[in-house]
């Protein structure tokens, strides 16, 4: 199965070694009544592959949302190389992909078309972006399902035609909510030779999962939530954040005369 | 404190310039005493275009600056507006009746601008409803702020031509009363009650952003014992030290009751 | 004498409009100034060390 | 320069895709002619058989036609993203969110273009209207109306897809803001119509135009906001 990671200029060197790839500093995010995050203080060191444990409503999925920059957090802060998530969402996003629960894709165009729309606003350059798609097609196993509309896909079929768009995008951090769901047992092999792939090209990867002994072998540490906070931390990678953890900053500005 | 002395102030102006108005100035020749409605009617519009622009500048100062205090600011104008501009039609339409013999005059462009105004604005209030979270209420208000205020202009603009372009649009100079044969009384009268309306304008507004910068700390207090009972309810983390930097006056939750109601607005 | 009747309408409601919104405005002020001043007087303990069993807080309607 | 070429390409990237998938099953424009047709006729119920009526209303039952018709065709728009969380994949690719709005913006645009010059024939038709000499004005009037209703139905339906009652809010909001190009629009096709016997036709397509410029520009920058979670 052929495995080209492309690593975008951008990724290589364009940090500082030191800077942690991910660094959440009290981060919370409440939707309407119920703290999804409530305070999380994490680092990941660039290069690394993390996973995210935790059960339903653990706030994985949130905290994924927050450094795809999908969501804003409520308090506390998230920097994604270094970029605030927050100040900088446009800079951000140039360096992350992310694969969520919904694929995003369009139902009336062909996996073949989705991926060229996803390659044109990735900026894949034009002479080679024929060339890729094809390529990140065989990669993903849809080639006979290139001109297929994408309403006829099954779910694990959309799954690996997202995954294809994580491909396109070159990030230097890669975002992955639960990503062996609704795949069959090739798929999920698929998605163990990409993460050892991301691994091996230095691009640090976040992996929402509950399939922990499927990631054993692929992940330098994990990290477990539970109810929007952090639980437990284990092997090497990650580490609960020093930073000052203060006040959370209350976004409301101050100085209001009742 | 300085505010109530201003809401008396405003008080007594107001009282001041519609006794000047309704009785100390002549009626008007042609439009007898009907004309007496306009000092409060056009004040009144004046005064809702006013707290418009104020929402809109306010918006942009929440996207520039991402402080709630101008999402106070531009809720404040907003609501006050529409207040305002429902005013203003009704006065409108109370000049109309003995003026006209209708009480809806389509070709006057105060009466149908104020009328859109009040659609557009009333549209901004119910979307401040529909969204819950503070910040993205404050984003949407301001960008919806934005193009309504944008739009003003223009329909003041398409109404005043729909009456027949080969009318000199009397731009500026609110219609026909402040026209230069106007005696020196009704401008003065108009002037007093623009002054006595923008004077109780302003209580309102300071009065009203208090409320409103009171509701978000009140909102931001219940959301941070949320936070802070999500967190107690997880005990065997490091508890972590939630100093909440609520401004001084505002209240300091505390962990073991729960925070104030979330208040029902 | 039948302007005289929407002068005074016209005058009645604009003006009487304003003040009953200020007053509306007024209570609504002073309750939520009571309102958080309830909150305040609380006295704000800090976080405390000992694990505390969940309590289950009146908020989380 | 690339830049801007950029951002153009993209632009017409998102355009063509919601022209793809119209066309190939959620056919949201010819559902909406279908739609504007239909008020033409309830008009013509509502008005009365003597045509001399319904050809003196034919301007303002045309762009009334157009305007509701558009509000289900824009609202259709960017419903086409919301299943399976397109819009919010649409908001995280590293571009000028100017450009999304640009983009769907011109997808909106050909779609009230449709509309007008299908239902230009089927008022002349239904209302018994004299076309042929006014037809240059009319397209031009009604290229504006388009433009303008796109510019500012592209924002509000990025505004409302993703808010509660958004098939209230949408209509509530929109249709106040497209008062002055109802207005202008309809001003401007009765002067074609009339063969333009005040001159004014000139000074309606100028506030149209002026309208168009204020909206694509305002809503064009506001648009990334709408974008923010």
């Amino acid at each position: 199965m052929p495995l080209t990671i492309y690593v975008s200029p951008r990724a290589a060197g364009a940090v500082e070694p030191q800077t942690p790839a991910v660094a959440t500093v009290e981060l919370a995010r409440l939707f309407g009544r119920s703290a999804a995050l409530a305070g999380v203080s994490l680092r990941v060191q660039a290069g690394r592959t993390v996973a995210l444990l935790g059960a339903n409503g653990a706030g994985k999925t949130t905290l994924l949302r927050i450094l795809a920059t999908a969501i804003r957090p409520s308090f506390g802060t998230a920097r994604v190389d270094g970029i605030d998530v927050a100040e900088r969402p446009d800079q951000v996003r140039g360096r992350v992909a992310y694969l969520s629960h919904a694929t995003g894709l369009y139902d009336d165009l062909t996996g073949a078309e989705n991926l060229r729309f996803a390659a044109t606003l990735l900026a894949v350059p034009a002479p080679e972006r024929e060339e890729r798609i094809a390529e990140t097609l065989a990669t993903i196993g849809l080639t006979g399902m290139a001109a297929e509309r994408v309403r006829n896909f099954s779910a694990g079929m959309r799954k690996r035609l997202a995954l294809g768009r994580v491909l396109l995008a070159s990030p230097t951090l890669v975002l992955l909510d639960e990503p062996h769901a609704a795949l069959d047992e090739a798929g999920m092999q698929l998605v163990d030779a990409l993460l050892a792939a991301w691994r091996e090209a230095g691009i640090t990867t976040l992996v929402a999962s509950h399939a922990l002994d499927r990631l054993q072998p692929f992940i330098d540490g994990s990290v477990r939530l539970e109810s929007g906070v952090v639980a437990e931390i284990a092997g090497s990678g990650v580490e609960p954040n020093p930073e000052p953890r203060g006040a959370i900053g209350l976004p409301v500005g101050t100085g209001a005369s009742v | 404190m300085r505010t109530r002395i201003l809401g008396f102030g405003a008080l007594a102006t107001v009282a001041l310039a519609a006794m000047f108005g309704l009785f100390v100035v002549p009626a008007d020749l042609n439009q007898g005493d009907a004309q007496r409605i306009m000092y409060v009617h056009v004040a009144s519009a004046w005064i809702a275009y006013l707290s418009f622009i104020v929402t809109a500048l306010a918006g942009i100062g929440w996207l520039v600056r991402r402080d709630l205090r101008f999402d106070a600011v531009a809720l404040a104008g907003a609501e006050i507006g529409v207040i305002f501009t429902a005013l203003a039609i009704w006065g409108g339409m109370m000049w109309a009746r003995p003026v006209w013999g209708t009480f809806w005059q389509w070709e006057d462009p105060r009466l149908t601008t104020t009328a859109l105004l009040l659609a557009l604005y009333i549209g901004y209030l119910l979307l401040r409803r529909l969204s819950d979270d503070p910040r993205r209420r404050a984003t949407r208000a301001a960008v919806v702020g934005l193009v309504a205020a944008v739009d003003i202009p223009i329909v003041h603009f398409s109404v005043i031509w729909w009456r027949g372009l080969h009318q000199a649009p009397t731009f500026g100079s609110p219609d026909r009363l402040l026209h230069p044969a106007a005696p020196m009384q009704f401008v003065a009268a108009l002037l007093l009650m623009l002054l006595a309306v923008t004077l109780a304008w302003l209580y309102l507004m300071i009065r009203r952003y208090q409320l409103a910068r009171l509701e978000t700390l009140l909102e931001e207090a219940a959301r941070l014992g949320r936070l802070r009972s999500a967190r107690a309810s997880v005990a065997r983390t490091a508890p972590v030290d939630i100093t909440a930097a609520v401004d001084a006056a505002a209240p300091q939750p505390s962990r073991s009751t729960s925070s104030a109601e979330e208040p029902a607005r | 004498m039948r302007d005289v009747a929407f002068v005074i309408a016209g005058y009645g409601v604009i003006l009487g409009g304003l003040a009953i919104y200020a007053l509306i405005l007024g209570r609504r002020l002073r309750n939520a100034r009571r309102e958080a001043s309830s909150v305040a007087e609380v006295p704000a303990e800090r976080d405390a060390e000992q694990p505390s069993a969940p309590s289950p807080s009146r908020g989380a309607e | 320069m690339t830049a801007l070429a950029a951002e153009a390409r993209i632009a017409w990237a998102i355009a063509r895709k919601d022209a793809v998938s119209e066309l190939r099953g959620r056919s949201a424009a010819s559902m909406t002619l279908f739609f504007a047709a239909l008020v033409l006729l309830l008009f013509g119920f509502a008005l009365g058989p003597d045509t001399r009526k319904l050809a003196e209303a034919a301007p303002g039952l045309l762009w009334l036609a157009i305007v509701f018709a558009g509000l289900l065709a824009v609202g259709r728009l960017h419903l086409l993203e919301t299943d399976d969380g397109a819009l919010e994949q649409l908001a995280l690719y590293p571009i000028d969110r100017r450009a999304i709005y640009v983009g769907k913006a011109l997808a909106g645009f050909v779609t009230m273009l449709v509309l007008g010059a299908v239902m230009l024939p089927v008022v002349g038709i239904m209302y018994g209207v004299e076309l042929a000499r006014a037809w240059p004005a009319l397209s031009v009037t009604v290229v504006l109306g388009a433009l303008g209703f796109s510019a500012v139905g592209t924002f509000y339906a990025g505004l409302t897809v993703r808010v509660r009652a958004r098939e209230v809010m949408l209509p509530l909001l929109l249709l106040p803001v497209t008062a002055p190009l109802l207005l202008a629009a309809v001003k401007a096709s009765a002067a074609a119509l009339s063969g333009d016997p005040f001159g004014e036709l000139g000074s309606w397509l100028q506030l149209l135009a002026g309208f168009d410029l204020v909206m694509l520009l305002v809503a064009g920058a506001s648009y990334g906001f709408l974008l923010e979670e």
